[in-house]
């Protein structure tokens, strides 16, 4: 049992070396940002092998949940999501609705 | 009178209270609030000073919480810690009173809440950084800082200084970050986190050779992390751009007193936390020595490169954190002493010329290069001759603040070997470059006019809270530079109990 | 072929050009230059041929930079590396971390502090002023976003958000059932601090994204109605005051010369309510996150707390 | 050897190496925030590490009855990992909202580009 858990360990641990390296070299800010949500989720299931249940509990909720959020609601700000979801012309036209309200 | 042990622990919560309560009020309850809060810790911090001067250690610990160290948390004062209190708090209350004026035009009505709660918690921060003897409330502190005068850059209206603000969170961010490792390297090599057991652990292990390395390596990261916070020489590039776009007033409390505190604790992590003993056989005051002196020259031809004044006053910044760098790397007591006192003096001088140049750039229309103010000292005299005290003062004129550690310096200088002649040298071309940079200022802004702008005559009566502010700086750079034997001598003392008692 | 197959979408995949995101890149040097059409043929293909040449430099910067920066990880990682080697084993019962400190927090602060957790003991009372610290870490990067988003008051709520999750049935629909058991989960998390993992931090941010999803799922209209700024703000200010005041408290009897004494005292061990200051104080943690939490969300969604 | 009991410490260098690598590099300031968290996380995950010992349990102790500290793991990495994550976090709602403040003005995420536009605007002015 003991070398299974170990095993398992050393996957995830490899896995968030993966999703790391992954994150640091993707040129995209959107696939980036998903990325490290899933390292996220690795990162607290490694700090529940680590036998820190709170730890797991915090980093699920903040570090997957909020900072996601936050992440991708900035991409929306910033009208680099917008174009999956609507045609290239609103986005355009969204864009500088934005603009002119800002300023 | 055993009271008085509460008010250090009394000055950091009462400062995080007024923070919150400043969240409820308007700007200019806020305002008061930021005051009361400023005099009121001025005070406690005095009366702290007194109680440890005619106590009979000269020292207290005193307890966070229902247990002794190193089962609780802990927070410690000597003389120094708060004697830096108090004048960070002198400084920021003079910075706030005098910059009002800019302030009100360069942060927007409704965001000015906002820049006086980050006042406070700076001055929260700073206390605690003074006062902590654990290190990871250090850490914690020390982020509370970053974000707090970060967000007092961006509180300026101008995208410029966004900006300037973005590269400064990112340096802060990668110190904060080799802080944080080196913090947990010593943590996991010593099992401590409270400064005396840390220190005690350390010098068993140094002793028996064990983990030696990684010691080193902490030092190292800790030591790194909070030079680029303070800017020492490589890392001091984002001084110009930081402290030239913000409110005077900010770039007053950055210079002035953000980058003195990560000193200050860099002084009580090698002395009180790793051992002066520790800290020479490592070998890291070398380093710093030689980054001391090379930010003293680069700084300071930075600044006769530059044609902007606040650039100008920012990259002497960095020349003079030079100094202070070189204090510490020589390692000894009396360089000590010397580098205590460029920080007091450079702590006093640095707010009054980043108010003077913001006066000065104000009868231009908020121009910063040296054509356009070429006689702008006749038209804002107060700043004129604050800015006049400040330069020579930076130079290192007698009677002045800044001539003193320069004096002290070049005494603590013999008897090290051929660091003798570095030290001396350095001393001697980077007062000449200051002369250059800080006389030809001068000249420009007393001189006739060249360029034909607007002019706008300030006179007195505009600006008189202003003029106040800036008079008391001068009267007390002056009152520091004829009678700096009181604050020699206790500083001698502190440094006594700041090495040996803990 | 199946490995051409996945050596090209790694390489579009790397070079950010996967079919679905071609016009996502915001590369500049990407977006081709428009040529005047009325330029001569040779003056085009000069400028052409300069922008290739300049092109094909700056890729070479890039490339020597990635290169540069690939070298330092490397160092950084060996430097690291190395004095990880010198350091105890991981797991290792004899490490100097395992010492007299960690005994007396796990054998002595179920009686000393009534926490049966004992990391919820440790953080909320031997070192409370951690805590203290961090809950106003969040506070101030609460007002330092504030600062930097928040709208004037009579600025119009833009109206041009036509995509919200609202008008999605099956996002709609789960998160209606999802949300209640997100906070009444939060709740149980933050009530249960002292007894079970968890507490201030953990549960406030399971509440915190317990609301947004509320937000998301309703509109923040319906949020706003339901959580007003001004609810935010008193909240807020209410338990950072309580923070205060309350460790004020404890740490001004935890001298013995100001001759004053707790009565607080630890109660039963494993009753909820016990651990003294413990669970006041991870619901003042609680509240301040769930709070900053969702203001985070809310100022980045529509530049103010409601 | 060291490196292959400490596989987990030397993970989380390794995660230190390329958060630091990407916050110091990437010229691109999204990358930047990311690389700060796996930094963060990189460190959390070395403390963490530290406090971990085979065969011990998770530092919840029974309500009742005797105590044997060493029969749990060492909580303090844990309650200091549990204040640092709120840090990060801080960190990155600041820096994004400093994101959006840029990006609304300069309309790109490239921080040189945003110093070369700045610098500019300031020979201009």
């Amino acid at each position: 049992m003991e070398e299974i858990i170990t095993i398992f360990r050393v996957l995830l641990l490899v896995s968030l070396v993966v999703c790391a390296i992954a994150t640091a070299l993707s040129k995209r800010v959107m696939t980036a940002v998903i990325v490290f949500t899933s390292y996220s989720i690795v990162m607290a299931v490694v700090w529940l092998l680590l036998r820190s249940p709170d730890l797991a509990i915090t980093e699920a909720a903040v570090g997957a949940g909020v900072n996601g959020v936050l992440f991708f609601l900035t991409l929306r700000k910033l009208h680099l999501i917008d174009k999956d979801f609507k045609d290239d012309e609103t986005a355009k036209s969204n864009a500088e609705v934005n603009e002119n309200e800002e300023n | 009178m055993e009271f008085i042990k509460n008010f250090p622990f009394i000055t950091i919560v009462l400062s995080l209270f007024c923070s919150v309560i400043c969240y409820a009020f308007k700007d200019k309850k806020a305002r008061f609030v930021t005051y009361f809060l400023l005099i009121i810790s001025s005070c406690m911090s005095f009366s702290v000073i007194m109680y440890n001067l005619f106590s009979e250690t000269g020292y207290f610990a005193y307890r966070m919480g229902h247990y002794d160290a190193p089962i609780g948390n802990e927070i410690s004062a000597g003389l120094l810690e708060p004697f830096f209190a108090l004048l960070f708090e002198i400084v920021i209350f003079l910075s706030i009173t005098g910059g009002y004026k800019r302030l009100q035009k360069d942060v927007e009505e409704s965001k000015q809440r906002f820049f006086y709660i980050m006042i406070n918690l700076t001055h929260a921060a700073l206390m605690s950084l003074c006062y902590t003897n654990d290190i990871y409330t250090a850490y914690v502190f020390i982020e509370i800082c970053t974000i707090a005068s970060c967000a007092l850059l961006m509180s300026s209206k101008r995208t410029r200084s966004l900006v300037a603000a973005t590269r400064y969170t990112i340096f802060s961010l990668i110190g904060s970050s080799l802080v944080l490792i080196g913090i947990v390297l010593l943590y996991s090599v010593t099992g401590h986190l409270l400064f005396p057991n840390i220190f005690e652990t350390i010098q068993a292990l140094w002793a028996t050779g064990e983990y030696t390395n990684p010691l080193t390596i902490a030092l190292g990261l800790i030591i790194s992390g909070l030079a680029i916070k303070s800017g020492m020489f490589p890392f001091h590039w984002w001084m110009p751009d930081t402290y030239g776009t913000a409110t005077p007033c900010a770039s007053g409390i950055l210079s002035g007193v953000v980058s003195k505190g990560y000193i200050f604790l860099l002084l009580k992590m090698i002395y009180r936390v790793i051992g002066p003993q520790i800290f020479l056989e490592s070998g890291i005051n070398n380093i710093l020595l030689v980054f001391g002196v090379c930010g003293m020259i680069v700084g300071s031809v930075s600044a006769i490169r530059t044609s902007n004044i606040t650039f100008m006053t920012a990259y002497s910044s960095a020349a003079q954190i030079g100094y202070i760098y070189m204090g510490i790397g020589l390692g000894t007591k009396e360089a000590l002493l010397a580098a205590l006192f460029q920080i007091v003096a450079h702590s006093l001088t640095k707010p009054m010329l980043f108010l003077a140049a913001g006066g000065l750039s104000d009868t231009v229309g908020g121009k910063q290069d040296f054509d356009s103010l070429r006689s702008s000292a006749h038209y804002n005299k107060p700043s004129g001759i604050a800015f006049a005290a400040g330069a020579l003062s930076m130079v290192g004129i007698p009677i002045f603040a800044g001539f003193v550690p320069k004096m002290l310096f070049s005494i603590s200088a013999f008897g090290h070997g051929f660091k003798t002649y570095i030290v001396l040298l350095a001393l001697a071309i980077s007062t000449i470059l200051n002369v250059i940079y800080f006389l030809r200022t001068l000249v420009n802004i007393y001189s006739p006019a060249i360029v034909d702008i607007p002019r706008e005559k300030i006179h007195f009566s505009k600006i008189k809270v202003f003029t106040v502010v800036v008079i008391v700086m001068a009267i007390v750079n002056l009152t520091v530079g004829l009678h700096s034997q009181p604050i020699i001598s206790l500083f001698e003392k502190g440094i006594e109990i700041f090495i040996n008692i803990r | 072929m199946k490995k051409t197959d996945f050596t090209k979408n790694f390489k579009e995949w790397y070079e950010g050009n996967l079919s679905f995101d071609e016009q996502l890149s915001h590369n500049v040097e990407d977006i081709p230059v428009e040529h005047k059409k009325d330029e001569p043929h040779h003056v085009r293909k000069k400028i052409r041929t300069l922008q290739k040449l300049e092109n094909d430099e700056r890729k070479a910067t890039k490339f020597g930079y990635r290169v540069f920066s690939i070298v330092f990880c490397v160092i950084i990682c060996a430097v690291l590396i190395g004095t990880v080697n010198f350091l105890p084993g991981f797991a290792d019962a004899n490490a100097p971390t395992a010492n007299e400190v960690y005994e007396h927090y796990v054998g002595e602060g179920r009686e000393q502090t009534g926490a049966v957790n004992t990391v919820a003991g440790m953080i909320l009372d031997y070192r409370a002023f951690d805590t203290l610290g961090e809950s106003f870490v969040l506070f101030t990067a609460t007002c330092a976003v504030l600062l930097l988003l928040e709208k004037a008051k009579n600025a119009p709520v833009k109206k041009r958000e036509t995509f919200t999750f609202s008008n999605d049935p099956i996002i709609c629909l789960v998160v209606k059932l999802i949300v209640p058991i997100i906070i009444v989960f939060g709740v149980y998390i933050l009530f249960n601090g002292h007894l079970s993992p968890g507490g201030g931090f953990s549960g406030g941010a399971i509440l915190g994204t317990g609301f947004i999803l509320f937000a998301m799922a309703y509109g923040e209209d319906v949020a706003a109605k339901v959580i007003s700024a001004k609810a935010i703000k008193i909240i807020t200010i209410c338990s950072l005051s309580f923070y205060c005041l309350s460790k004020s408290y404890s740490f001004f009897t935890g001298n013995e010369f100001n001759g004053v004494h707790s009565i607080i005292g630890p109660g039963t061990p494993g009753d909820f309510l016990s651990g003294g200051l413990i669970l006041p104080l991870n619901l003042a943690v609680g509240f301040v996150v769930c709070c900053t939490m969702y203001s985070f969300y809310m100022v980045f969604k529509r530049g103010r707390l409601d | 050897m060291n490196f292959l009991i400490n596989y987990e410490e030397v993970t989380s260098m390794i995660l230190f190496a390329i958060g630091f690598t990407m916050l110091v590099f990437s010229k691109n300031i999204m990358k930047k925030i990311l690389g700060l968290n796996i930094m963060d996380t990189g460190v959390y995950l070395f403390l963490a590490s530290m406090g971990y010992i085979e065969d011990k349990l998770t530092p919840i102790v029974p309500p009742t009855g005797e105590v044997n500290a060493l029969d749990y793991i060492n909580p303090i990495p844990a309650g200091l990992v549990l204040t640092g994550i709120v840090v990060s976090v801080s960190f990155s709602a600041l820096m994004l909202a400093l994101t959006v403040r840029l990006y609304k003005k300069y309309r790109t995420l490239n921080l040189d580009e945003i110093y070369e536009k700045c610098s500019k605007e300031d020979e201009e002015e």
